[in-house]
């Protein structure tokens, strides 16, 4: 079983962006996978109104039985998610070193419009440097 | 342990790649004169320049925020704070500082020390009324408003205008919460 | 060209000096306005060729104030009039202002006498940008092919210059070559002749 | 999507009794989304009203199922988003954390399910939650006064609970 399973970036109204399967259990075909995105987004934000106090962020960490699922959602509302193996380590850290790249790859790229589909070459050849096959490379950025 | 706070301007500028502040500056320059060859209206140049500034900012938030490990940005004062401080050391390598601030802290000032898209500018009579750097306004209003916070950015002083310092004002007009974006019948 | 933005030639703040280019600002700053001087530009054009003529355009305007700047600063305003001269000129003094490092290479073309190149792994201004599969050869380096022609023009050497991607194996980013084509006239009467001529 | 059962009375929360723990609050909801059981410990915001709050909160475990179900990633066959799955039926989730606090949920094969909120540093609670469950079928299920689908009523089961909540979380 991979470490990584899949990676899903959202934008802030819940639009699939990115997608990367890392070859685990059968890649998810593009329509559950926009339909995984946007139920993920909703539930992220129903997460918050439940919160027993104020100043509630939504999801940060889902275990299930057969994985975790580890959210990131920076201030500006676009959320990073990976799927691993349960109790895989570093992934906090991983999903900053993916919003860095995401900071200098895409956004710093003129030819990519804000809220759609991330196709940026530069994007995926430093993720893969990032997350080679299905282990992460942490190296000091 | 808890989340390491905001880290200070000078640290991360010094941790970033940097580039000679001349090609900036002579880029910027570039922009702004084919603005005026396409434009030819100086008010139009100024509205461009801050549309393009408003573009960049709603990038740029996305860095500053992964670099400067700001955790919150629900006070306005705060943010504005840390904007000004952090982000035009982090990005231009200056010193800026805040300050007026009204009573109910929704409006402030930002001196800026420094200004290196002006290097080696000077205006010539036929472009009176231009705003040189007003595509610093834009960015600072694109990036307060991806992080819920509407604002109206106008510049007090331009040394380019004869004055002895830039100086920028910042109102926050409306902090537009995340409602929830789901009916009730979920 | 309405001269906005020119070269301060007096100032009144008299004591200001002119820096002396040490000042800083960070890549991703001139990432952003660059980026955005290209989406800006794309609004302006219906295609590639008139985009990359564009971005060449702005960059001959910034190649030409980096002449002025560095021939005071760097030359003590002797000018370089050598063809050799002002290619290594470009190839390190300028490189080294604008893009903080010596270019990787500076090679003769083999096919055609009037022909340079300048190549670099990894151009600076291409740092971020990934270009769209359906924009076929398109380079943003054409703003610093402008730079180029700028300088060379300003010394007195006319020129075409563009930016080409030169694929390399082993790599999975193509390298950026700057051609620079030397209009005949810089062959037959080198400046360093004109500047003669004008003295007799 | 109609999970609601017949009742529209869903119990009025009680009087939150102040406890030293860091547990915040109970649900108990049985397969049809009655919400059986709501406990509040410490619980300084509301949003929304009770009834809301236990719709919102019985959507979310049954949506998050379905998404874990589809997410799964050592099954092949996944089923479809948003079809109910029988009660342990494919990969559900344990528990889900956010930074102000954590959810650990268990659901029995009979669809009672039980949800935990806690502090966001709490521990595992997987055992806890089995042990309330057991709770919940010696002092309600046991109950011969007791009708199934309907609010749970019993005093001693709420003050029992009380007491093993305080101890653990």
């Amino acid at each position: 079983m991979a470490a990584i399973c899949s990676l899903y970036i959202i934008n802030k109204s819940g639009g699939l962006i990115y997608y990367k399967d890392y070859g685990s259990g059968g890649r998810m075909d593009t329509n559950d996978s926009l339909r995984v995105a946007s139920l993920w987004h909703s539930m992220h934000a129903i997460s918050q109104q439940l919160s027993p106090t104020t100043g509630c962020y939504g999801i940060e960490l889902l275990e299930a039985d057969t994985f975790d699922l580890h959210c990131f959602q920076s201030l500006t509302g676009t959320k990073f998610f990976v799927v691993c193996e349960p109790g895989t380590q570093q992934m906090e850290s991983l999903l900053k070193v993916i919003y860095e790249l995401y900071t200098d790859y895409v956004l710093k790229n003129p030819f990519y419009e804000m809220e759609m589909p991330i196709r940026c070459e530069l994007f995926d050849i430093n993720l893969s440097q990032v997350v080679q096959k299905d282990r992460v490379v942490l190296l000091g950025r | 342990m808890a989340p390491p706070g905001p880290r200070s301007g000078d640290a991360i500028f010094a941790s970033v790649e940097r580039v000679n502040a001349e090609l900036f500056t002579l880029t910027y320059g570039a922009t702004v004169r084919q603005l005026l060859t396409d434009l030819e209206e100086v008010e139009e140049v100024n509205k461009q320049l801050d549309q393009m500034g408003y573009n960049i900012g709603i990038r740029l938030i996305d860095e500053f925020l992964a670099k400067s490990n700001v955790s919150r940005c629900i006070d306005f004062k705060e943010t504005a704070d840390v904007i000004a401080k952090v982000g035009f050391k982090m990005f231009l390598g200056i010193n800026a500082t805040v300050t007026n601030w009204d009573a109910d802290g929704t409006c402030c000032n930002i001196i800026l020390e420094d200004n290196p898209l002006a290097d080696f500018v000077e205006l010539p009579d036929t472009c009176q009324g231009l705003y040189y750097c007003n595509i610093l306004s834009g960015v600072i209003r694109g990036a307060l408003e991806m992080v819920s916070m509407k604002t109206e950015v106008t510049w007090l002083r331009d040394v380019l205008r004869g004055d002895d310092a830039y100086e920028l004002q910042v109102k926050l007009l409306k902090q537009v919460p995340e409602e929830y974006p789901y009916k009730d019948d979920e | 060209m309405i001269g906005v933005g020119k070269i301060k030639q007096y100032s009144n703040v008299l004591d200001k000096p002119l820096s002396k280019g040490k000042q800083e600002v960070s890549l991703s700053a001139f990432a952003f306005l660059f980026s955005e001087l290209v989406q800006y530009n794309q609004t302006q054009v219906d295609n590639i060729a008139e985009l990359e003529r564009r971005l060449e355009d702005a960059g001959y305007a910034v190649g030409a104030r980096v002449l002025e700047l560095l021939c005071h600063r760097e030359k003590g305003n002797r000018r370089e009039t050598r063809l050799l001269g002002i290619l290594s000129f470009v190839h390190s003094t300028v490189w080294k202002v604008l893009f903080g490092k010596v270019a990787d290479s500076l090679e003769k073309g083999t096919e055609h006498e009037d022909e340079y190149m300048i190549s670099e792994k990894e151009l600076l201004v291409n740092r971020f940008i990934s270009i769209p599969k359906d924009m076929g050869t398109f380079n943003c380096g054409a703003f610093v092919a402008g730079i180029v022609r700028g300088v060379l023009e300003g010394a007195g050497f006319p020129a075409v210059v563009t930016a080409h991607f030169v694929p390399v194996e082993g790599q999975q980013r193509p390298r950026t070559t700057i051609l620079i084509k030397f209009a005949e006239e810089v062959l037959i009467f080198p400046p360093s002749l004109v500047t003669v001529l004008l003295w007799i | 999507m109609q999970f609601f059962g017949g009742s529209e009375i869903s119990p009025s929360p009680p009087t939150p009794t102040v406890s030293g723990n860091n547990a915040h609050m109970m649900y108990v909801f049985n397969r049809n989304g009655v919400c059986l059981l709501y406990r509040e410990w410490n619980r300084p915001l509301h949003t929304l009203n009770a009834q809301q709050d236990h719709k919102l909160m019985f959507g979310l475990l049954f949506s998050l199922k379905s998404l874990t179900a589809k997410m799964d990633p050592t099954s092949a066959e996944r089923g479809n988003l948003g079809v109910p799955q029988l009660p342990g039926q494919g990969c559900s989730f344990h528990s889900f954390r956010t930074n102000t606090y954590k959810l650990s949920f268990m659901e029995s094969p009979s669809g009672i399910k039980i949800i935990l909120i806690t502090h966001p540093k709490t521990g595992d609670l997987r055992e806890s939650l089995k042990y309330i469950y057991n709770l919940y079928v010696e002092y309600v299920m046991k109950n011969p006064l007791y009708t199934p689908g309907t609010p749970i009523r019993s005093d001693l089961f709420n003050t029992t609970l009380d007491q093993y909540v305080r101890s653990i979380a």
